[in-house]
């Protein structure tokens, strides 16, 4: 396992153990500031070196196509065999297609350790995934209420959301300096990453498990739900992207976002939008569940898949 | 002596991304001002929590205003519909303040 | 007018690795819940203090019970034998809060 | 049943560069001690706030004393002349509490 | 435009756009006290090289004169073209003769990425600058006033600042390091550092716009002295660089002393000192107009001034 | 002077000035969860080049002799020449017996300096030598009393604290990785280790002195003590270093925690299980005098010790 992986299973025995450990909230603030500002930045400069051509287009698509549709393809299966009510499957659903930046980061630095080198403009389908999903999930929640939709507040919180916007900002300011222009940075950005992904999985794994020990909301079938959207949601992430023709790599990468849960932007969108949505059972659904599945299980399932499907699509 | 007034305080307990609504239902009480701390830990039927979390979806604060009787009356009514869905624990009392004008 | 009802509110200053403590008596004293907020720095007795430690040992909270008055009492009286060893203080008053059944 | 004693509650809502000053007063009016935390935002007059701030200067602070009321009168009266100049509120209410020989 | 200038846009952008971005308080406090030990340090090593000469006293005889008598100058503008009563002015021009570290740590990096290095014992111009502007402000506002001039406790608090004690200790540790004592911290201190400064400056940009937008009390008279203020003290620090006899880095480091306002040790006097004066007006001119002024344009303006006119004086 | 003792010196200076100079409680946290982890990272690489043979058992085994017995050495001391009533002896005994993280990693980090290298596995004695102390604290303090000597809450507490569980898994993680698999994280956990170490101790130095200007508990005989303590320790340790045939640097290592003193995990299990104790006593001496005593004296001092010592048992 690497480093990263190996932090964050220390993390969750600690929780386990019910050790006293804690990264404290505004330490684990600054280190995700970082490893967004990092990750956007390495997208940019890559960018600026490969170019753009129609696949950033096409990726984009697929990514938002992935991100609004997810949810109602898993809130039935939620009301159904979950057995939760419509406005709770909506606030869950909203989280399964919605993305997790960590997944994606961890995912991005566990491949680029063994060459396996997704596109650079994976950023932007990353920031693109996140918002399309909380529509979906208002719609399926309030699908026959009289009110409105959401409030205008909404999407402009959602828009300018301070992930998107450090993420895309990032990823502008690398293609704009380029290679030459990040030497001066790439040593904090580049060669300190690594390191400073572990401490931070250290933290989600503290928190993930400490997560799913509180929880009183979640059950055995959601907890296997929690499981199963994951593989489902990835290799419909993986066949998308075979289909439109990514390399390997952005493939599993595509497949990883698709396969990953939103914890940070759709809670705080739902706990607005849908205050009467038990906020410990979708935290409990996508952090304690889906991201440690992802993290150690996921991230190499979708590879292998990737390079399994990639080259069926070449050949065709 | 210091000369003060009887106003009522209203202390109400509310996860974090919920205080901008609460502040504009002040607002729209002719409440003149609002003040704001993060608490830190708690239980309740909902369990332990603590503040150790990423999103801050779950954070909770301490939302503090002081009104002269009318309004707190007028925010309390605006209160009552979110009191179940926005799960809000909700302290009145009374305190003297100088100057009172302001509130 | 929204309906209010009078119940107990109960403060304690108390050291971090306290609070733990605090939380079973005041459940054991059938309290619903509480609610946490760290404070930065005061004066007593022992003389200034502000947060700036390691350990986190001397690191104070305060520690706030909603209750009704039996168990308000109840609570206080479970707190008895600490006040001195743990150096607490301890404030009491009344207050008005909406869905009184739950505390 | 625990013993307790009524006292005064003071609570000033102060800019941090104040708050030795406060504590100035206080101890100069008799009083004990005083207990002190940050509070994260608010709106007023002034606009709205948040704590996002580098230097601190406008930073503000819970300052809670508790005295007996001939002490909490003369806090209250030292406090005066500063009210409008340092933007004070004061916030004072009647509480009960126990080992209430220290304050 | 340098990575730290992008990313200072990028906060700005974002604040402007109403995002949530937000770097923590404690984590900002944690970046900036690294900024200062790392730009105190890297000047007490290059001391230890180059060695101490006459310039040094020069510099601090230049650099205390500029900080007393810029308010005595911006005073009488902020008063009469400003329409400040006499409190306000005082306690506006007091940021004014005062310095900003963060303007400062941003010249030095620029400039030396090209190569344009300014004299190591600048630190101590720059410690030296912190402080006598805050007297300056204590007199013009209480001039007529029957009180004393400032508390006792006031003085001791403006020497023993935290900032200006950080500055001058790291300083004197380099110092006594010199360059081999300084080999193994200078990975941290030295190599992450432009990368640093981008994540601060970041931060910098989302509170400075979030300043300007949040204020109500900056009219647009006193907006435009934000902006002329730094152009008038920048050119008068140059002046006077040049006729100490600097060479130009140290010179166009000079000017932008003089041309930063404070927004961290005066405001916090001037709250204490001058309670009645409004926080939100200083704040507003300091750290909305006349940072963000300096940090895009008054940095490369000053050096141009610099190139211009040192030959002039060596000519001489 | 090293870099990390020259900041701790500058941060007692600066809070001997009463400087307002202050690293954020959160920043500091941070940081030294970062020491920790760098640390038993560090042990782990070194233990999976080096193997492990007797060495680390006796090591182990003198540590937890040392930890659990010197407190009942110095609680007579301190009840008759220091006054103390059984609970204050037991609660400050247990401090003495215990080891403070950040003595042993600047230790560590000072001799490393100088090629001094000590085995990689003193990480796990300083972990075993953590808690033993805190029962014996118990003990003394409560001989005679009628109730239980400790809570079951204490044990789960004190044996999973998250120093210890932080220490031991990155340690553990070390032995995973080895040498290849470090390399990722290398330039985070060794490149910038003395640098974060420097921001550390300036807070330290500090804390350190600003305890012991605001204590009120703290008599003459009892500073006298806070020197004596780590004197006699730390001799012990060396001894018990030798003895157990460890190398010179471990040997000097295992002084140095002898002679330390906890101010992190026993200040909060004695808050806990001694709440009449005077919290302000014991941070007074265990931080306020014992911390700067082996930074700055009794680092330099066991290592001479263990230097002359060592060679007479290889002689043996
Ligand atoms: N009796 C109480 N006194 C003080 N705070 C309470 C009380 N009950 C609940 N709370 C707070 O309200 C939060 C939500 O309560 P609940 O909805 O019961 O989980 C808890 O986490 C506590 O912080
Ligand atoms: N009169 C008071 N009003 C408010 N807080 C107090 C008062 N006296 C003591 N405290 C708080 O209680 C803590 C412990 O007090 P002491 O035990 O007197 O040192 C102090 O550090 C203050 O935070
Ligand atoms: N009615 C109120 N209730 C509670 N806090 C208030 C109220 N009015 C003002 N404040 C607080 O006092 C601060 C200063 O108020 P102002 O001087 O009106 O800007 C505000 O930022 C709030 O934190
Ligand atoms: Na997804
Ligand atoms: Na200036
Ligand atoms: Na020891």
């Amino acid at each position: 396992m690497s480093p990263p992986v190996l932090f964050f299973v220390l993390g969750a025995l600690a929780a386990a153990a019910r050790s006293d450990l804690a990264v404290p909230e505004t330490v684990a603030k600054g280190l995700s500031l970082y490893l967004m500002a990092a990750i956007g930045l390495k997208g940019g400069v890559e960018v600026s070196r490969a170019g753009i051509d129609g696949q950033l287009g096409l990726a984009l698509l697929a990514g938002v196509v992935l991100s609004f549709s997810i949810p109602f393809l898993v809130a039935p299966v939620l009301r159904r065999f979950g057995r939760l009510d419509r406005v709770n499957a909506g606030a869950v659903a909203a989280h399964y297609g919605s993305v997790s930046v960590v997944t994606f980061v961890t995912a991005n630095q566990i491949y680029a350790g063994s060459g396996f080198l997704a596109a650079g403009f994976m950023v932007a389908v990353l920031a693109a995934m996140e918002t399309p999903a909380i529509l979906s999930g208002l719609i399926i929640a309030r699908r026959e209420g009289g009110g409105r939709l959401f409030e205008p507040r909404l999407l402009h919180e959602v828009a300018f959301n301070g992930s998107v916007v450090l993420l895309l900002g990032s990823f502008a300011i690398g293609m704009l300096l380029g290679e030459d222009g990040y030497q001066p940075i790439l040593p904090l950005f580049t060669t300190g990453f690594t390191g400073v992904l572990c401490l931070f999985l250290l933290d989600m794994g503290l928190i993930a498990m400490r997560r799913l020990m509180q929880t009183r909301a979640l059950t055995v079938r959601l907890a296997m739900l929690g499981v199963v959207f994951p593989l489902v949601n990835g290799t419909l992430g993986v066949v998308a992207g075979v289909l439109v023709g990514l390399d390997a790599p952005s493939v599993a990468v595509l497949g990883v976002l698709a396969a990953s849960a939103s914890y940070i932007a759709v809670p705080a969108a739902m706990r607005l939008s849908l205050p009467q949505a038990d906020a410990g059972l979708y935290l409990a659904m996508s952090l304690g569940v889906t991201f440690p599945f992802n993290i150690v299980l996921g991230i190499p399932l979708f590879r292998g898949l990737a390079e399994a499907l990639t080259p069926l699509m070449g050949a065709a | 002596m210091t000369e003060m007034t009887r106003r009522e305080r209203i202390e109400v307990l509310v996860d974090a991304p919920l205080v901008r609504k609460l502040a504009e239902l002040a607002q729209e009480a002719g409440i003149t001002g609002h003040t704001l701390w993060r608490v830190t830990g708690g239980s309740g039927t909902g369990g332990v929590w603590s503040e150790d979390l990423l999103s801050g979806a779950t954070a909770k604060c301490l939302f503090l205003v002081i009104a002269n009787a009318e309004r707190a009356d007028a925010f309390m009514a605006a209160l009552e519909p979110l009191l179940d869905s926005h799960q809000l624990i909700v302290m009145r009392s009374a305190v003297d303040v100088v100057r009172a004008a302001r509130f």
